[in-house]
């Protein structure tokens, strides 16, 4: 098996160009949102709006000017399926559709998917979409077909800052450390989201300088599983009680119950 | 096999702590065992033909993809000491700007006052703007100023254009319009 | 770009967009380069990755303040003065590169006494004729040493031949004062121009706080001299302006005093717009010029024959001295065979200009009636400048031929133009007879870009065009074969220009072999003929030393010679690149040097100035280096100028500027602008504010073509107090043809929209994407308002000048549609270029 | 949880079947009960089993119809590159699929069985004297098949708190609510099923009742329990719109009113008040179930 591969976005060096975004579309194939007559959204330069299915990165906008603008600031932050190490998307796809591959990233399958659209709930990140063309779950597949063929994916050639950094994850995450080292010894608060303690992994995680909750980002993703004991235990407790309560409820007409099965004999008899 | 131990381990969870799952999940165990499906690269059997950005003047190089003289795909050229493989959105989309359902490839032509495009053969447009441009230029080529200096010159046509067309166009296309005394040329580049 | 070219010798881009990443400090001003130049701008942030410091000083904060070290906002249209407020304080603080400046520029010059300053004369220079709004510019020159023998025009026009003509041309040296202390020498009277320049009038006239003007001033400073360098980068926001060669010019004047010229890291990189529109400034299709930068044959100068041509343009004592075999190697290339000696190599044939035939100005011409035909190629110009008046000149024209992939505006004017839809045209009046010819992509034909540094990059033919798609040389080529048959039998002298040019591009059917287009011509004949060969034996020219005036020699475009010096090696295709300059990939003119004027990366002794900032040295025998010269490969540091040689033996071993007619920077140019020897501030024609610096308020020679649909707001006038900008966005290209009409762009920036402040937006009333309407003197347009902090409102001499902006890409074609932004700019213009002043202008903005 | 773009588009068809897959395995339940206590051959525990097969049929077809790729639904069942049998016991959603089809199974025998004591046909041995249900065997298969309806009961339940969508992903007591409410909308169902059946004499109504009246008052302390676990997005997406509606529906309509008619409308003897008691059970059934499924999905 490869070495796992994978994204390193760090988002103090994106300007915001969406060449990801139209990269991902013209190697994949996908529509744009009504055939290009899009409508503006009035959220900063984001007209894209989401991730979904034929979206598979989005460039986020996020404006912090204070009213003189003495604190000027303007976040870009270019999102992707975080292909996580424990993925709640694998965990539930009931068909088999959603495989890890040899490059530890996740991939949805669309001639194995069928469509029953548990995995868009159960990612914690809001990531997968149905792609209404082929009625199936999609999301990026970390160009899986470009991988295999020694290629960089199609977002990571394209960005031209170098905001997403594709690579052995080990070697990313050495990298994005000294970038955090060098960003903090000039003032910068920055870290890394997605290391090995979230999700055992994010295999696409990023560099950020503000709270998770400022990029649209969950600060403690889980998975889907997380209460899937608890919810059957306490489920049998609730059957359990009720199964109590019609017992008690049947249990004292045991007799007239064995008396009426005769009638019933008897009545079917007329 | 994997899958069943993490059974096992469902069941003990299940019927043990609430939370093992997560627990579980903590852990690190794995959720899906790594499994390799066989991909196909879409260009795979393509010819490949370096070309540069149509977009802005940075130059970035790229490759085209070519699939029984169609193209397929086009993306930046890893080998480009200019973008090394980068482009911008408008770089990224050139290949719509080549396969678009809106393209025109037919000639249409507008005779004068009609409310509508007729399409019209090539040869055919090309004899006919070919014969006004002679006619334009004989009825306004002015040889001598009022004041006697010799202009060779047509002030009645107008050359618009080639700051996105090649070199040897710009090169070619000024030197039709000089021999044909048409001095108004201009493009995009007015610095 | 006489901005460029007036001060150092070439009009383009000093250096190439990779050394970027070698800089210390990097400024962008009038230029969004992360969003107009994203790719190039990934070398700034490979700078700045190493530590480099990165200002961009701009009227909004773009995704290039983003994620730049200062934002410095500054009131569109006032560059000049935060630029001359740098070079003041450099020159007070003693912050200049001495050496640099005593060798390597013209500061040491002596100017003639009868020249006046703006400070004398309150705006305007000496020289200046009130009634034709013009310069003559006699009392700029240098002052020079009594003349041993009379020299001049006249005296040339005795020569008998060429050598004689432009030795006869040579005038004596320039007085010089190397202590610089001399009152008139260009340093003192530097000094004396931008006393005024003040940080304190900098934040009264640009509304830029003092303190960042401060910190800009101190970054730049503490980052250019012999250990470190600084780089500026500019676009369009500096060009298009009533005064944009000027404000180049200002930051040519402040890299000189840095030093930062012709050293990595340093220069000035004109940030272009256009695929090739480098390559045609080049070979231009601008009716102002032939080839190579020569100007076009003109009778407003003494033209009126080659030897008069020659004597008037040739520059003696530079490289410029070999005009005449340029010029004639460019005649032989028109005419051919039918151009001999005896004949001026047919230079009657070619045509004169008798004016300025500039886009701006045939559009009016046509307006009023007087074009007949036109061939718009790739442009469009139904959404440019007083867009409106350039579609009712459209409806003028008796035909009009389009080339495009897409029905654009300017091909659909006579059914969808705005004045159609609103009933102030009808289709039925409209007589143009209009053609539309589908074009061919990039990928679907073969020839050369040249790219913003100068770069010529062949692009191969991958496809056929689909249908009647044909590559544009292919239209050309083929609509002068007709023309040439037409004329054929015509005995009228007049046609001869026509009968005589050479067209031999024929195809080549071996190449066209694989595609079903097969009478695409020759591609490589055309770059054959620009590169130059000899007519004896058809061999390439190999380099400039081998063009001739004897008419031995072809040579299209003089400088591309040497990108094709043999069949077999078309330079433009060759692709062996390295880590860093790359002269294995592609060709940069001229003659593969990609930083111009490295000469002066070395010290005058040859050597580097500093380890870190070495480029290209003196070796003892040669100059060596990382780059191929620009320079006489042999010529020694300590080579004094040749008292009567001519070209470059007039010049130094010290001389890094050969293109100038002394060797050095042109801190002051004493000829080749129109509207003045040095940068002075003029407020923009149409500003809300008066000029706090002199009493003359806007350019006194800016352009304007009057006509009842081109008026312009008077100063300050009530009735449009916004400043407006225009601009592009990383998601569009321009007009929007090339991205209007494709879905993956579309969808990025659907809808057109102005940006405004939260500020303005309250006072307006006006809620996040309410529409609004924007009027200026030319029209009212509509759009959705994008309130943004992003968007701040200036002080300016203690007043609220708010400022708006609009991206200008969209119109009434496509899949996504809006108003024509341009319909509201006006036919107004600098002087040296006829650029027009879409940067800043006035309007009012109304909730609709 | 963050905010979401991307709605799963669980709508209609999705609530339908949740509300009846309920009512089957409540029926069944309370016929496995029945079964336990001796009472296997009871005609409420009848009227349960031929209630129970026939809705789940109607939910397999519910959800084929809701993929997006209906054609491809046993890809849930066998891996379609492998053709091994696909599992996985940790996705509700896959333990789920296979529910759906196990169940029926059992049901359909005990659906059989109903109509062989109904004298409708005999399969040799297995006849109206000699059913299954009430025997030995009975009881085993009863157990079986009560446990296999209280999973169906839970599963959907337990799949949506399974989830990282607000308003599901936030409380583990989804899975108890459903499986409860099963109950109460199949003790329902028979009320309505034994009314119309016209047994009004018949001491069974009686037992239903008073079951039903556990049950429901169970359902409603889960629902309290369900909104108070909820965190506050979870509560911002229900207390809203249609769902808040709903919800406060189900509480009254398919709780208070029918304890009421239970316990003091004298339903036993009065069979217009039992079918109305059942029916408005059912009706509070469904529209928790609409609640549930619509509310996180209202704010998309």
């Amino acid at each position: 098996m490869a070495a796992a591969m994978g994204f390193y976005t760090d988002t103090t060096v994106c300007i915001g160009c969406k060449a990801c975004e139209v990269a991902c579309k013209e190697w994949n194939q996908l529509p744009a949102t009504n055939g290009g007559a899009n409508t503006l959204s009035g959220n900063s330069y984001d007209n894209t709006r989401e991730l979904n299915g034929t979206h598979w990165r989005h460039v986020k906008f996020v404006e912090q000017f204070s009213p003189d603008r003495k604190q000027a600031q303007w976040l870009m932050m270019s999102d992707v399926c975080k292909h996580c190490v424990q993925a709640g998307c694998l965990e539930v796809c009931p068909t088999g559709a959603i495989i890890r591959t040899e490059f530890d990233t996740v991939v949805i399958q669309s001639d194995v998917c069928n469509g029953c659209r548990d995995c868009i709930a159960a990612c914690p990140f809001d990531v997968i979409g149905i792609n209404e063309a082929t009625g199936t779950a999609q999301k990026c597949t970390l160009c899986y077909d470009r991988l295999q063929n020694g290629l960089t994916p199609a977002c990571a050639q394209a960005c031209p800052t170098a905001s997403i950094q594709f690579g052995p994850i080990q070697e990313l995450r050495q990298r994005a450390d000294g970038r955090v080292s060098t960003l903090k010894a000039q003032g910068t608060q920055a870290y890394v989201y997605g290391d090995e303690k979230m999700l055992g992994g994010l295999n696409s995680f990023y560099l950020l300088v503000d709270r998770p909750e400022v990029y649209g980002l969950p600060p403690d993703p889980q998975l889907p599983s997380r209460s899937l004991g608890l919810s059957w235990l306490l489920s049998a407790g609730g059957a359990v009680v009720a199964g109590l309560a019609g017992a008690l409820a049947f249990r004292k007409q045991r007799m007239d119950g064995a008396a009426e099965a005769t009638t019933v004999g008897e009545g079917s008899e007329r | 096999m994997a899958v069943s131990r993490r059974q096992f381990l469902k069941v003990t969870g299940v019927t043990t702590a609430g939370t093992a799952m997560g627990a579980l999940a903590a852990l690190g165990a794995d959720l899906g065992p790594k499994v390799a499906r066989a991909q196909e690269l879409r260009i795979r059997n393509a010819k490949v033909y370096p070309t540069v950005c149509p977009y802005c003047a940075v130059g970035c190089g790229m490759l085209t993809h070519v699939v029984d003289g169609r193209i397929v795909n086009i993306e930046g050229n890893p080998e480009s000491p200019v973008n090394q493989g980068n482009l911008c959105p408008k770089g990224a989309a050139s290949y719509q700007l080549a396969v678009n359902p809106n393209r025109i490839s037919q000639v249409l032509y507008r005779a004068p006052g009609a409310t509508a495009w007729e399409p019209k053969p090539l040869d055919w447009a090309m004899d006919r703007i070919a014969e006004l441009f002679k006619k334009t230029r004989d009825e306004t080529l002015v040889e001598k100023t009022q004041d006697g200096k010799l202009v060779n010159h047509t002030l009645g046509i107008f050359s618009l254009g080639g700051a996105t067309m090649d070199n040897e166009w710009n090169y070619s296309h000024s030197k039709l319009m000089r021999s044909m005394g048409v001095v108004a040329i201009e493009n995009q580049a007015r610095i | 770009m006489p901005g460029l070219g007036v001060s150092f010798g070439r009009g383009a881009a000093t250096t190439f967009s990779r050394d970027v990443a070698n800089s210390d400090c990097i400024t962008i001003m009038g230029s969004n380069m992360a969003e107009c130049h994203p790719v190039a701008f990934r070398w700034v942030m490979k700078a700045k990755e190493k530590g480099a410091k990165l200002i961009h000083v701009d009227p909004r904060f773009t995704r290039t303040s983003a994620v730049a070290d200062i934002h410095a906002p500054i009131r569109a249209g006032s560059d000049i003065v935060f630029l001359g407020g740098l070079i003041n304080y450099v020159i007070q603080n003693e912050k200049y590169f001495k050496d640099y400046v005593v060798s390597y520029t013209n500061a040491a010059t002596i100017i003639t006494d009868q020249f006046k300053d703006t400070e004398d004369l309150d705006g305007v220079f000496s020289g200046y004729d009130q009634q034709a709004r013009t310069y003559a510019n006699q009392t700029w020159q240098y002052a020079r040493e009594q003349p041993a023998t009379p020299f001049g025009f006249d005296e040339a026009m005795k020569a008998s031949n060429f050598t004689e003509l432009v030795t006869k041309l040579k005038p004596p040296p320039a007085r010089r004062d190397p202590t610089l202390q001399d009152p008139r020498s260009v340093f003192q009277l530097l000094k004396r121009h931008y006393a005024r320049y003040t940080p304190e009038m900098v934040e009264r006239i640009t509304g830029c706080p003092k303190e960042t003007f401060l910190k800009v001033a101190e970054t730049i400073t503490a980052n250019s001299g012999p250990e470190r360098t600084a780089t500026m980068a500019y676009a369009v926001a500096w060009t298009q302006h009533t005064i944009g060669v000027q404000i180049i010019r200002a930051a040519g004047i402040l890299q000189q005093l840095l030093g930062n010229i012709g050293r990595p890291g340093g220069g000035i990189l004109a940030l272009r717009g256009h695929a090739t529109i480098q390559g045609s400034t080049d070979n231009p299709t601008l009716y102002h010029s032939i080839t190579g930068y020569m100007s076009h044959p003109d009778t407003r100068r003494r033209h009126e024959s080659l030897k008069a041509y020659l004597a008037t343009e040739t520059v003696p004592t530079a490289f410029l001295s070999n005009q005449p075999k340029w010029v004639v190697s460019y005649l032989k290339a028109l005419y051919g065979d039918a151009a001999t000696a005896a004949n001026d190599y047919g230079y009657d044939w070619h045509p004169k200009i008798v004016g300025d035939h500039s886009h701006m100005a045939m559009m009016d011409a046509a307006y009023k009636g007087t074009v007949k035909g036109m061939f718009v190629m790739g442009q469009n110009p139904a959404t440019s400048l007083n867009a409106s008046l350039q579609r009712k000149a459209l409806g003028k024209l008796e035909w009009l031929v389009v080339r495009d992939f897409f029905e654009t505006e300017t091909a659909s004017f006579w059914y969808a133009s705005p004045e159609v839809k609103s009933g102030e045209l009808k289709t039925a009046d409209i007589k143009t007879e209009v053609f539309f010819l589908p074009a061919a992509h990039v990928a679907e034909m073969e020839g050369s870009f040249t790219n913003t540094h100068r770069l010529l990059q062949w692009h191969e033919k991958g496809a056929d065009p689909p249908g009647d798609g044909r590559s544009d040389i292919w239209f050309t080529y083929w609509l002068g074969t007709r023309l040439k048959n037409l004329y054929a039998n015509s005995t009228n002298p007049r046609d001869q220009g026509i009968k005589a040019l050479v067209w031999n591009y024929e195809p080549d059917q071996q190449r066209n072999a694989e595609f079903r287009i097969k009478d695409e011509p020759d591609a490589l004949k055309i770059l054959k003929e620009i590169n130059g060969y000899n007519i004896a034996d058809g061999s390439h020219l190999k380099a400039f030393a081998d063009i001739k005036d004897d008419g031995s020699t072809v040579c299209g475009n003089w400088i591309y010679t040497g990108c094709f010096p043999a069949p077999d090696q078309n330079l433009t295709a060759s692709r062996k690149p390295d880590d860093y300059v790359s002269l294995g990939w592609g060709f940069n003119w001229p003659a593969n040097r990609h930083i111009m004027y490295n000469r002066a990366s070395a010290r005058p002794d040859g050597q580097p100035w500093s380890e870190r900032k070495k480029y290209v040295w003196w070796d003892g025998q040669k100059w060596t280096g990382l780059d191929v010269p620009d320079f006489v490969p042999t010529k020694a540091p300590d080579t004094p100028s040749k008292p009567d040689g001519i070209g470059l033996d007039a010049q130094s071993g010290t001389d890094p500027f050969i293109m100038k007619a002394d060797g050095k920077g042109w801190l002051f140019a004493p000829s080749g602008l129109l509207d003045g020897p040095l940068p002075t501030h003029y407020e923009p024609v149409e500003s809300p504010v008066q000029n706090l610096l002199y009493k003359q308020q806007a350019s006194p020679v800016y352009k304007h073509w009057d006509s009842d649909i081109n008026k312009l707001a008077q100063v300050g006038d009530p009735n449009f107090p916004y400043v407006i900008t225009t601009y592009r966005l990383t998601e569009h290209h321009l007009s929007g043809t090339m991205s209007r009409w494709l879905p993956w762009l579309a969808e990025l920036q659907p809808e057109l929209f102005i940006e405004m402040s939260p500020e303005l937006a309250r006072e307006k009333g006006v809620a996040n994407l309410d529409f609004v309407k924007i009027s200026s003197p030319r029209a009212t347009i509509r759009a959705k308002a994008l309130v943004t902090p992003r968007i701040r409102p200036f002080t300016i001499d203690g007043k609220t000048v708010h400022l708006v902006g609009m991206p200008w890409h969209w119109g009434y074609q496509g899949l996504v549609t809006g108003d024509v932004v341009n319909n509201m700019s006006a036919l107004i213009a600098d002087p040296n270029v006829s650029m027009h002043e879409g940067k800043a202008f006035v309007c009012n903005v109304e909730k609709a | 949880m963050i905010p979401r773009e991307n709605l799963t588009h669980w709508d209609a068809l999705v609530y339908v079947e949740m509300f009846l897959a309920g009512v089957a395995a409540g029926a069944y339940m309370t016929a496995a009960i029945l079964e336990l206590v001796g009472r296997g051959r009871s005609s409420v525990a009848r009227t349960a089993h031929l209630i129970a097969f026939p809705l789940m049929l109607v939910c397999g077809l519910l959800l084929t119809v809701d993929l997006g790729r209906p054609e491809r639904f046993w890809h849930m069942i066998v891996q379609s590159k492998t053709s091994l049998p696909m599992f996985k016991l940790w996705s509700p959603m896959s333990m789920g699929s296979w529910l759906v089809l196990v169940f029926p199974a059992f049901a359909f025998v005990s659906f059989l069985d109903a109509l062989i004591a109904g004298r409708l046909f005999r399969i040799g041995g297995w006849r109206a004297e000699s059913t299954l249900h009430g025997s030995p065997a009975g009881r085993i298969w009863a157990v079986i098949g009560g446990l296999l309806a209280f999973a169906v009961g839970s599963y959907s339940g337990i799949l949506l708190s399974a989830t990282n969508f607000p308003g599901w992903g936030d409380s583990a007591v989804l899975g108890a609510l459903f499986v409860v409410t099963a109950v109460a909308t199949g003790l329902g169902a028979l009320l309505l099923g034994e009314a119309i059946r016209g047994q009004t004499s018949h001491p069974d109504i009686g037992d239903l009742a008073r079951a039903s009246v556990m049950v429901i008052l169970w359902q409603l302390i889960l629902i309290v329990v369900f909104v108070a676990t909820l965190g506050p997005a979870g509560v911002r997406v229900f207390l809203a719109g249609s769902a808040l509606v709903a919800i406060v529906g189900a509480a009254l309509l398919g709780g208070l009113l029918p304890l009421l008619l239970l316990r003091f409308g004298a339903a036993a003897a009065r069979p217009s008040m039992a079918a109305l008691a059942g029916v408005l059970v059912l009706v509070g059934g469904f529209l928790l179930r609409y609640a549930v499924v619509i509310g996180p999905q209202q704010h998309g």
